[in-house]
């Protein structure tokens, strides 16, 4: 059974080109996905994260205000029993920090990955097979079973 | 159940009653003195009169600052220095979510201090004689420019300040700007407005309406936004709007969007009916711009020259600070006066491209294809069809944030950079025009030695910005001269 | 008398021991020990190689300074951060009147101020090191480009230090340059400049060698800029010149710069030796500019998308401060950025221009008569055929300064802005040519009520700078969009 | 017999433009017209007068140093027995300063008249017609009499 993950931009952020984007990769990859959108609360992510009995939890902000948008986020996914995998990319600063202070910050949030915008697709999905431990079910070794 | 109807009096009547009291400027709107205002104005200030009697393309730039005399300002620059042809007014965040009090405050703090804290004109907050005294202070005609899904009470108090051109409609200020506003909702809403210009328009005081082309300016397929101009022209006339002009937004491929504008006028006089006068305006590059304003103005350059070539109406020009967001007003009438620089040097060239016709008929095909999955999903009820289609995905706007588009369809580039479709998701077309997008987009997926995915559509959607046209893979350089040789 | 023959080893030796001794620097040239030197450089500074291999238009400003720290300083600018493929080097006015002494005072005068006391790069002064240690701190090939009648001691100077091309020609850089230096006097230098070029080239070390195409810069009709490109062509080859790039100057029809850059590629390969490898520069309009960079970056956007149409293997690119003369740095790199932003979204466009083919056999067979003329007038002897056409003024340039020109050749636009001749003086044309160049502007007459006359050569001249292609009479604005609807 | 009008570009200025434009019209205008091109010195300008027994002299000047180039002139024309009239036209002084003052100095100098670089060359010949009291030989009125 494919692995579900959930996906979303997170707060008041209308940027939808990468999570499409995103999304569509995922799909090709062999992943169950649920798109949240844009504008999508915590309370969404939360809840879609249990009701999928999600194996991650992919949280994209692009507008500058990710920290706000991310604050509490790990403890109601914790009040709510859920022990997922989270990453969070885009552009998550809107200063001149360097990523690797902007990395630290989120990872004490309580992230298990932060990626930056220039990300590309399949470097967050070669994480999510490693992180979930997941065999990688390359297109020729599933034709070779069939 | 909703449909594509016009308004009656006396509904138009009892909505304009319940909205005067949303705002307070909503009481100072007097219909009939709001005419008198409109006759008192000369002819270079009606809108529909000056572009309608152009004939070479206007240029027209986007503008808004909180404050009237700033405003004002900004515009007068932009008239004299930029020498704009038509003016824009752009309208704040917060209007655009009917949040007057939050615009209210904005308004009052940017009086207070020398930044402006909003980032639009809050035409509602100002009211009906603040709009009369930018229209009286500038010479050009001026139009309300927003992304407003509830534009109603801003209709109303525009209108009554003088502004003869609206932008926007109920899909295409819905699917690109909002998430959760249904499009029952939008089209409800915009039927009112429709029905205000054209309460105007019957009483001799023309209104130009303007359906955002654009939509989410991403590598937007021709065919789908022709497609949603016509749906939202067609509902506009039915409310009794007669002046419409249509748009497009540049995809940066010369030929395609010569073929898209001849398209969207031949297609515009197809489906609206004959006492409607349609216009096409061109919008230069939607997408993300350059982070140098040299390569910034090659991407205007480009869209002044396309403009020469498929001679639209009216172009909305960019400005070469595009990429870090608002320009500064020497920067704005910049992009008008480059724009105009190419257009003045090549309008008068007899410039023949080749294939235009080809994919001028591609377009026209695809585009009565939708119409036709529209029609019939309204059992030719206009409003109906669209609720079905877009609930289908017959009809389907890529990169919508919309969850009242499906959002399924992605688009790429071919190898000439041409906009096709990858994914069609439930897109309402026939096969054999599926095929000709895919063994376009197979042709490019050979160029380039990979298969045809969604990283070609990454790639391509950030190509612009980074210098080129097509997203190819990077490592290989050898690409761009060896497609082709053109001696 | 002077001929087309090449010239003896010990004539060149004779004149090089000679030239040695005008500035103390030509005695450190050693032409067995500049072999080396060349030989020591990689092949990414081998302009030819470079040049030659190049499957996009490759991009080179103009640019120098007097001091050579500051020369390295903006030529690593325009190549880091204007992108340039090539770099340049433009030399002094008073090295192009061969004031060695002046160049030295003012080179003096620079080095103790933070001012620029010369227009250029003193290179004879500098001398082959400093020469060198520049070729040694830049990346890409450097080309030596100056406006020198008597360049010999310019060129042993320079090719000693490492530059591995050099622009100019005897026609190129008298007409357009000088008022008094006979063609004979400066064919019989350049032909000195071509066998020392071919001398390095027969031990290897192939020297580019760059006509300057542009000429007047005045609305130059293409078929003479083609015939004096293809002459001195001829000369250089007789010399032992092997890697010639033909010029041509951007007159702003899209139409007629292709099919002209098209002919001259086309003509070069049917007169040049076959051993010779023929490449095509185009310039960015050389004549005035518009007085506002916004408008300047339009000129050189369209620059730009004609490079991208037409695909010479270089452009030269101007700046959008060419209007004040000679540009900072960043605006040098602005011309050259946006000049790519334009070819690179261009250039893999399947763009088909109606009327190509017709203009350039129109091109081609006006060239053919002035070859025929200048062949006929030296009985054979391309030498003598220049001093002679150029006499009788079957050869003629329009608004040479020059005495060695007749000067009576007078250009205007037709109604499609191409240029057109207007006054053959004793050019050598048959009638059916100048019947078609007459019936062209007697359309334009038509269109503008007037008769032809020097009022639209005048018009014309001041038009680009004015912000139009075509400089119609004032007070008839609605000409513009009244010349057919491309819609 | 037509009148001659000597034409040129005075000191080191190689701005030719100007001057081909004029001559083709004082040419059409019927005018004998000796254009000594650019680059010519004093001297040159009162031989050809001379020589030519002209009517009037027209001296342009682009390149802003019109002042030098001309000093002395008008003495060089006494010297050599010459009452000829003087125009002087294009762009006569580098800075920012009105024309009015321009025009002031070098009719102090002994030019009969001044004019900018905008100047028509329509407008140099109307005042030539009226300076050397021609008749407008209108090309209709010649056709009538031949």
């Amino acid at each position: 059974m494919p692995e579900t993950v959930i996906l979303g931009v997170i707060g008041s952020d209308a940027h939808v080109v990468g999570i499409t984007i995103l999304e569509q990769a995922l799909s090709a990859a062999g992943f169950e996905v649920e798109n949240l959108g844009v504008q999508s609360s915590q309370e969404e992510f939360v809840e879609a994260a249990k009701a999928e009995d999600a194996g991650a939890v992919l949280v994209s902000s692009l507008y500058g205000h990710a920290r706000q948008d991310c604050e509490g986020f790990h403890e109601r996914l914790e009040e709510a029993g859920l022990d997922v995998l989270t990453y969070v990319g885009g552009n998550l600063s809107v200063g001149q920090d360097d990523f690797e202070s902007t990395r630290e910050r989120f990872r004490e949030m309580g992230f298990d990955r932060v990626f930056d915008a220039e990300t590309d697709p399949e470097e967050a999905i070669a994480s999510l097979r490693r992180d979930l431990q997941l065999t990688t079910t390359e297109p020729e070794a599933v034709r070779v079973d069939s | 159940m909703l449909t594509d109807t016009r308004l009656a009096s006396d509904e138009l009547q009892r909505i304009a009653n319940e909205l005067r009291d949303n705002w307070h400027t909503g009481r100072e709107v007097d219909f009939e003195e709001a005419i008198a205002f409109h006759e008192s104005l000369p002819h270079s200030k009606e809108f529909a009169t000056v572009l309608e009697s152009a004939d070479a393309p206007l240029l027209q730039p986007r503008a808004g600052v909180p404050c009237l005399e700033e405003q004002i300002e900004l515009l007068r620059y932009l008239q004299d220095e930029g020498g704009a042809d038509l003016l824009p007014t752009t309208i704040d965040s917060y209007t655009r979510d009917n949040e007057y009090e939050k615009a209210e405050e904005g308004l009052a703090a940017s009086r207070n201090s020398p930044d402006n804290e909003l980032n639009g004109f809050p035409a509602v907050n100002h009211g009906v004689e603040d709009c009369r005294r930018l229209v009286r202070a500038l010479d050009a005609p001026i139009e309300v420019r927003h992304g407003t899904p509830d534009a109603r009470l801003l209709a109303m108090v525009t209108l009554a300040g003088g502004f003869q051109s609206f932008e926007g409609g109920p899909i295409s200020y819905n699917i690109p700007y909002t998430k959760e506003h249904s499009l029952a909702e939008t089209i409800e809403h915009w039927q009112f407005v429709d029905r205000l210009c054209g309460a105007y328009t019957e009483r001799g005081v023309t209104i130009n309406r303007e359906p955002f082309g654009p939509l989410t300016g991403t590598l937007v397929p021709p065919s789908i936004a022709i497609a949603v101009m016509l749906v939202e022209g067609l509902l506009a006339a039915t409310q009794g709007v007669r002046s419409l002009t249509l748009g497009y937004g540049q995809v940066g491929n010369l030929v395609q969007d010569v073929a898209a504008l001849r398209a969207l006028r031949s297609l515009g006089e197809e489906y609206l009916p004959d006492d409607v006068t349609v216009t096409t305006v061109f919008h230069e590059w939607m997408g993300g711009f350059p982070p140098d304003e040299a390569r910034a103005s090659g991407v205007i350059g480009l869209g002044g020259a396309t403009a020469a070539v498929a001679r639209p109406d009216k172009v909305i020009t960019k400005s070469p600070q595009e990429f870090q967001g608002v320009p500064t007003k020497e920067a704005n009438a910049s992009g008008l006066r480059t724009t105009r620089q190419l257009i003045d040097m090549l309008i008068e060239q007899d410039i023949d491209l080749g294939g235009i016709d080809d994919e001028q008929d591609l377009i026209e095909r695809t585009t009565h294809a939708l119409m036709d999955a529209v029609f019939d999903a309204g059992e030719g009820d206009v409003v109906q069809g669209v609720l079905n289609a877009f609930d289908s995905g017959a009809l389907d706007v890529p990169f919508a944030p919309s969850d009242a588009a499906k959002g399924a369809v992605l688009p790429a580039r071919d190898d000439d950079g041409r906009v096709r479709i990858f994914e069609f998701g439930d897109l309402a077309l026939p096969d054999d025009i599926k095929q000709i997008h895919a063994s376009r987009l197979g042709e490019r997926a050979r160029t380039e030695g990979r298969d045809e995915s969604f990283r070609m559509v990454a790639d391509d959607v950030d190509a612009i910005s980074d210098g080129k046209l097509i997203g190819r893979p990077t490592g290989d350089s050898d690409l761009a001269g060896g497609v082709g040789d053109a001696d």
